[in-house]
């Protein structure tokens, strides 16, 4: 192994060159850079549906789109990218392949050949639901509700083999972290030592495994029921089309802590770092975010509080619903607690970390109003709910994965983006998402259903604010993109640890060896164990 | 302090007029009771949070504070934010369940009402047998219960000013029961996604005075139109997609009196005519209504053995095709439209056509 | 480089224990088929699911070697479980409570379309067929069925094209699933099959003259009615039942209050 | 799971270099292979909820499939007493390849394969009786003899799971038999064994499976 120290000696970039090197690496970096492209194109293409539905809703009446058809589409398409290709892997499979392997000190995940296997699942399965872009554009929505998906002549079918497929990938990603974790430990790196973003991603993964394979169960019986009419969903065949709500939340609820709960890993890694003193409550953070993802899996009844569903099993869940908010709750006084007389730095991935607290907040206490069954009834399937998804998704996991992308960009890259540009596209989409977003609570009080193609005019003027919000949204996205290309090309050296913190991956060069480390990491002692007084090492803030 | 309290529920009392539709029965107003609740709650929690974040960046910003403290954590505040945002929780969720369980269990002598949903219109069977569409007449002040199922796919029944919303399922029976307070029009969305004309899948329900209602269930008829629009949206009258502007700007007719072409124009929304007949010349399942009155078609006449004639689009014809579609079709398109005998009465057939006319 | 104790110390199972649990599985299977010919009534399942997880726990502790592995494997599998549990007592949660406003099966209670069903029929026995009938039967025919049937009941109308199965086509004897009896006939356009949709709205009288004009189109003239399919089909056959046929039908009235006291 | 870069006899095996031995190499591939175990448990859940709807509604539906002799319990039970045997090999192949006896491994995966195939040749014959009579899943299903309500998805959630698990029988005979080529080349002994450990686990998975799909579909009434 060669044992230069520069920053540009021998790294995972330079170590072999041309398509093939990438496109077949085994290499658990390349892989994470690799998922993070294919992600962030996805995000464009969902964003362009956000936008011109937005454009569409700016008034009454049709006007951008023909029929209101086409606007159902639109949604369908926003809805299924952003949920199925871009939130889920977002986190777990861009910056988690790249940093997990790193942050326990081993040289590459458990399965290396499994996680390209995963990376080509998805981008098969991506391919299969896109195209139907091109041949008949689905318009069930991204829930797939029975009896209109059966119905429906539209190209569903291969929208439901691609998310079938992509499921795995998600299944892959999580049994390659798990065993990661469990076996590939740095020596001295025992469980009440490791980073709360490895807790994060631990839990993430045991709701992968054990929520995936639900998933993949239902699209198959749907892809049955389409195909050949077995009648289980289908009410003209005797079916009952609440038993798929059923199949298909005890999936999906979990699936949206599979997008939120990674997000709250780079929180937690972000504030300790920024305010220089140690995470508060570790232990109690850590069992919080167990306890998110082993409750996850008995409330997925709220969304069916109006469904049809009996009263004793809206009693049931709207119950248990109550104490996911707890270790939420828990999590988030914790990060506050952090900043108490800590000596903040206030760079770019901490803007974002505030960001995400004051948007997740108000994504936490609207869940509350949607757990309480009598106020579900009237806010369900309106804008409130839209708003209040938006708030903890957008929110919580888009601007804490901007936080991460800030984060770890200098381990990436081995380059500092501009400061400057970054924070004002934070402060951008900050202003843009609370503008396109809050109005819609009130929208969905006042009663203005969701998937509406069109809208009574009563409900105007709030719908203009919320386009004109989404176009600033749109800019401040551009422009991150734009900065963070721009310190890509010609950033200033970062050198290996430039915001001072002390997890394992900090203290590799950085961009990181083909190996990740030059020589075997030994952890001596916590993740946050920040005393203050050590000097920075060549901070440029 | 107690002036901040003052103008903050001063605020709230404005906030409410303006965010939450009026609560046109009891249990409406008990429920806005729990919504500002869990507002305020919130508010509390989130002003907290949020000045805690600014002070402590203020407070404790690199420059000002250098030496941050050694803290791995305090059990006891740990308990205390864990165990006091659990009691609220359940506080919330015990009020919240006492409102429901009367949402659910209406008075046994509730007034039904069969809701049949299809898609993008609602039917209305009341137990004399008469049938409307679109518009669900019910008395004041006395309890009425809606038993629906869908015919086709899933929908859902929804009265924001009642705020009651069931999913309406094919293959099952659901039920919601409401008791109007405020009579006038209130509007009704259809909120699980439907298809091509989800958003155009609306219904009014009339809430009738006594002596109103007994003329209803006598056969007269009520100027629906004449009635106070929605009491949360006082300045509007559409309760159609594509209807009436707000009242001001009402295109024609005697002050706020739709124009028949208007009425014709809401009813081919409303009863799911623009699902497959466009107005702007595109070829939808049907032919488009632009231009075509008056115009010579050859059409299928099957009531003749099928033999293929021209006939001249008017009154008649229209009539005809509207009640008994499949007579005479018109040539290359599907005999596919279902008949509306029974569905739309004399006067809706002559608003229907009124606008064919008008498009010109 | 690396030291070679690799897999020395992983436990094998010996050639006797593996014969002992396979001898084991045969005879609970035998148990199992054997116990099945009794009839236990709600006891046949409990027993046949004991029997099984037996037969489970065998194989997972000697031949997928859980008893000799690391425990964090069983861990891991019985977690599956646990959570296989979870999504059916919560589902069976709702589904078991639903109550009766929400009446599982729809075919108990007279579909919307009652109202019609209540007018007296003109006919003395609808279901024998007469010309008049038949007259009306084409023109119904006409208005109603064109669209899946085509005009000439070939099965091949405008819309049959995106149906799955088929229309049924009338000119052939083959292939009707509920028979080519009238009353056979009548039953199908009562309560609808497949992706046909349900004419339960329309008058006996129409849908018996619907059943008798499909009959003219293919040869079904064999295919009588006996008394006894009249029964079935919940007719008087001595003629005093008038036209309101179909099987136990309650009125709407009588329906509706059945299903509000309940809830 | 672990390099199999070409053909390497077992004795100058060496673990993949992002592992500190063998052994922990092993321990990881097992441990990854029970994940994926659980997976196919929930994988499967989906079915047994779909199967416990219809028990629990329509007990009387299910009686009249199991009077009505639909599905004949003896080619179940048949196929019961082929998985269990083929399972029983599969453990002596296993242990057979740990022990390093090349012949007995290679033999005994035969074993398993053929009995695999056997266990595919009787679904065939009970899929084709089935087809004959019209006995289909859901809106398919024309088969006079019984017509209660909801058989037609009893039928459904029949194909459904013993379909499932079918392909699942197929992609293990897949397996094994790119095994027996490997074994042949001599690959497996007492310092890696791996493979065979994991497609055993996969096998007595799907063993397990039709342990509990048979006396649901086939016996209980």
């Amino acid at each position: 192994m060669s044992h230069s120290t520069t920053a540009h000696g021998d790294n995972y970039l330079n170590h072999s060159h041309g398509l093939k090197s990438w496109l077949l690496t085994l290499d658990h970096k390349r892989i994470g850079l690799m998922y993070l492209f294919v992600i962030l194109a996805m995000f464009l293409l969902g964003g362009i549906f956000a936008l011109l539905v937005r454009w569409e809703l700016f008034a009454p009446g049709m006007q951008f789109f023909s029929s209101p058809n086409t606007y159902n589409q639109a949604f369908t398409y926003h809805g299924a990218i952003m949920v199925f290709m871009v939130v889920i892997p977002l986190i777990p499979a861009a910056i988690g392949n790249f940093i997990l392997p790193m942050q326990i000190g081993a040289k590459d995940v458990a399965f290396p050949r499994w996680n390209l296997v995963s990376y080509y699942v998805y981008l098969f399965g991506l391919l299969i639901a896109a195209s139907t872009l091109f041949i008949n554009k689905v318009d069930t929505g991204w829930t797939f509700y029975a009896p209109y998906s059966i119905r429906t002549g539209t190209s569903a079918t291969l929208v439901l083999m691609g998310a079938f497929i992509m499921g795995f990938s998600s299944i892959l990603t999580g049994l390659n972290f798990i065993v990661s974790i469990h076996k590939l430990r740095a020596p001295g790196l025992t469980w009440d030592r490791l980073p709360l973003f490895l807790w994060a991603l631990y839990a993430t993964s045991i709701v992968q495994v054990l929520a995936t394979p639900v998933l993949a169960i239902t699209l198959l019986l749907l892809i049955l029921e389409r195909t050949i009419g077995i009648g289980i969903f289908d009410p003209k065949l005797g079916g009952d089309p609440v038993l798929f709500q059923h199949f298909f939340w005890f999936y999906s609820h979990p699936a949206v802590y599979i997008m939120v709960l990674p997000a709250m890993g780079v929180i937690s890694d972000v504030i300790p770092a920024f305010s220089r003193k140690p995470i508060f409550g570790y232990k109690a953070i850590a069992a919080a975010t167990f306890g998110i993802a082993l409750v996850a899996f008995v409330v997925w009844g709220h969304h069916m509080f109006v469904s049809g569903q009996s009263e004793f099993a809206n009693f049931v869940f709207s119950f248990l619903t109550m104490l996911v908010a707890v270790p939420t709750g828990v999590k988030v006084f914790s990060w506050l607690a952090t900043m108490y007389k800590g000596s903040l730095r206030m760079d770019t991935p901490m803007l974002y970390a505030f960001g995400f607290l004051f948007v997740f907040t108000i994504g936490g206490l609207t869940g509350v109003f949607l757990a309480v069954v009598s106020v579900d009834v009237h806010l369900t399937a309106t804008y409130f709910v839209v708003a209040h998804f938006h708030y903890v998704m957008v929110g919580g996991t888009l601007l804490a994965f901007l936080a991460g992308l800030h984060y770890w960009f200098p381990k990436f890259c081995g380059k500092m983006y501009n400061e400057g540009p970054a924070k004002l596209a934070a402060w951008l989409i900050m202003i843009g998402f609370n503008v396109t977003f809050f109005p819609q609570f009130i929208l969905g009080v006042l009663g203005m259903p969701r998937r509406y193609a069109d809208y009574l005019p009563q409900f105007e003027q709030l719908n203009r604010v919320s386009t004109i919000g989404s176009w600033f949204l749109a800019v401040g996205f551009v422009l991150v993109a734009w900065n963070l290309a721009k310190g890509l090309k010609s950033g200033v050296k970062s050198g290996p640890n430039p915001w001072g913190a002390l997890t394992l991956e900090w203290q590799t060069p950085s961009p990181p060896p083909h190996e990740n480390f030059l020589k075997e990491p030994v952890v001596t002692e916590g993740p946050y164990e920040y005393r203050g007084e050590k000097a920075l090492m060549g901070s440029n803030a | 302090m107690t002036k901040l309290v003052l103008c903050f529920f001063a605020l709230m009392q404005s906030a409410q007029a303006a965010t939450v539709p009026v609560a046109a029965t009891d249990l409406a107003g008990r429920w806005d009771g729990i919504y500002w609740f869990l507002v305020c709650l919130s508010l509390f929690f989130f002003v907290g949070i949020v000045a805690a974040m600014i002070i402590f960046v203020v407070k404790y910003r690199r420059e000002v504070y250098k030496k941050p403290k050694y803290i791995h954590g305090h059990t006891g505040l740990e308990i205390v934010w864990t165990v006091v945002p659990t009691i609220l929780l359940f506080v919330c969720f015990g009020w919240g369940w006492a409102v429901y369980r009367d949402m659910v269990h209406g008075p046994a002598d509730s007034m039904e009402v069969r809701v049949i949903g299809k898609q993008w219109l609602w039917q209305f069977v009341y137990k004399n047998g008469t049938t409307t569409v679109g518009d669900l007449y019910v008395p004041v002040n006395r309890p009425v219960k809606l038993i629906m199922s869908s015919e086709d796919v899933l929908h859902a029944f929804f009265i924001p000013n009642f705020r009651v919303k069931s999913d309406v399922v094919p293959g099952m029976y659901t039920s919601v029961w409401f008791e109007a307070k405020v009579p006038g029009i209130h509007q009704v969305y259809c909120t699980e996604y439907c298809g091509t004309s989800h958003s155009g899948m609306l219904a009014r329900v009339v809430v009738l005075s006594e002596d109103q209602w007994k003329d209803w269930l006598g056969g007269k008829k009520i100027d629906v139109d004449a009635l106070p629009a929605d009491p949360t949206f006082p300045g509007y009258r559409a309760n159609r997609l594509g209807e009436g502007l707000p009242e001001a700007q009402a295109s024609s007719g005697a002050g706020g009196q739709l124009s028949l072409a208007d009425k014709g124009k809401a009813l081919v929304s409303s009863k799911g005519c623009i699902a497959c007949h466009s107005a702007d010349g595109s070829k939808l399942v049907g032919p488009s209504y632009k231009g075509i009155y008056g115009m010579e078609e050859k059409v299928l006449d099957n009531s003749a053995g099928g033999k293929v004639i021209t006939v001249k689009i008017d009154d008649n014809y229209l009539r005809e095709s509207i009640e008994n579609p499949t007579a005479k079709v018109v040539e290359g398109y599907p005999p596919s439209m279902p008949p509306y005998k029974g569905l739309v009465n004399e006067e809706e057939i002559a608003a229907i056509i009124e606008y064919i006319k008008s498009l010109k | 480089m690396s030291e070679h104790h690799s897999n020395e110390q992983h436990h094998i199972l010996s050639n006797s224990m593996a014969a002992k649990i396979f001898g084991a599985l045969l005879v609970l299977t035998v148990v199992t088929v054997w116990v099945a010919q009794f009839d236990l009534g709600s006891l046949n399942f409990a027993v046949a699911m004991l029997v099984a997880s037996v037969k489970a726990t065998l194989v997972c502790l000697f031949f997928m070697g859980l008893k000799y592995d690391h425990k964090e494997n069983t861990v891991i599998f019985s977690t599956s479980f646990i959570f296989m549990i979870i999504f059916m007592i919560l589902t069976f949660g709702d589904l078991l409570t639903r109550g009766d406003v929400y009446v599982k099966d729809m075919s108990k209670i007279i579909p919307d379309g009652a109202v019609a069903a209540q007018t007296k029929s003109k006919y003395e026995k609808a279901w024998v067929s007469n010309p008049e009938l038949l007259a009306h039967g084409k023109e119904l025919f006409a208005a109603q069925c064109v669209t899946c049937h085509g005009a000439g009941g070939a099965g091949n109308g405008v819309a049959a094209a995106g149906l799955n199965p088929k229309p049924r086509n009338f000119t052939v004897a083959d292939g009707w699933k509920n028979g080519r009896k009238a009353s056979a006939i009548y039953g199908t356009l009562t309560k609808g099959l497949n992706s046909m949709p349900a004419f339960a709205s329309l008058p006996p009288d129409d849908r018996w003259a619907l059943s008798h004009y499909v009959r003219t189109l293919g040869p079904h003239e064999s295919e009588k009615d006996s008394a006894e399919d009249l029964k079935k089909a919940g007719i008087d056959a001595s003629g005093a039942g008038g036209g309101s046929a179909g099987e136990k039908q309650i009125p709407i009235d009588v329906a509706i209050d059945l299903m509000s006291e309940k809830s | 799971m672990a390099q199999g870069t070409g053909s390497v006899s077992h004795l100058d095996r060496h673990h993949a270099h992002h592992f500190k031995s063998g052994h922990e190499e092993f321990e990881a591939c097992k441990q990854g292979m029970w994940i994926f175990l659980v997976t196919e448990v929930l994988f499967f859940s989906g079915m047994f909820v779909a199967y416990a709807v219809l028990r629990v509604f329509y007990p009387d539906m299910m009686h009249d499939v199991h009077h009505h002799k639909l599905l004949d319990w003896r080619m179940g039970a048949l196929n019961t007493v082929v998985l269990i045997t083929s399972s029983w090999t599969m453990a002596r192949a296993v242990s057979s390849s740990q022990r390093g006896e090349q012949k007995n491994t290679v033999g005994f995966l035969w074993a398993t394969l053929l009995l695999a195939g056997v266990f595919l040749v009787v679904k065939y014959f009970e899929y084709s009786h089935k087809i004959h009579e019209h006995i289909l899943p859901g809106a398919q299903y024309a088969y006079e003899g019984l017509t209660t309500a909801k058989v037609p998805i009893f039928m459904s959630v029949y194909f459904v799971m013993t379909g499932i698990h079918g392909l699942h029988v197929v992609i293990g005979m897949g397996v094994i038999y790119y095994l027996i080529r490997r074994a042949k080349r001599n690959e497996f002994g007492p310092r890696y064994f791996t493979p065979v450990e994991m497609t055993g686990l996969y096998w007595h998975f799907v063993d397990l499976v039709w342990i509990y799909l048979f006396p649901l579909l086939y016996l209980v009434g």
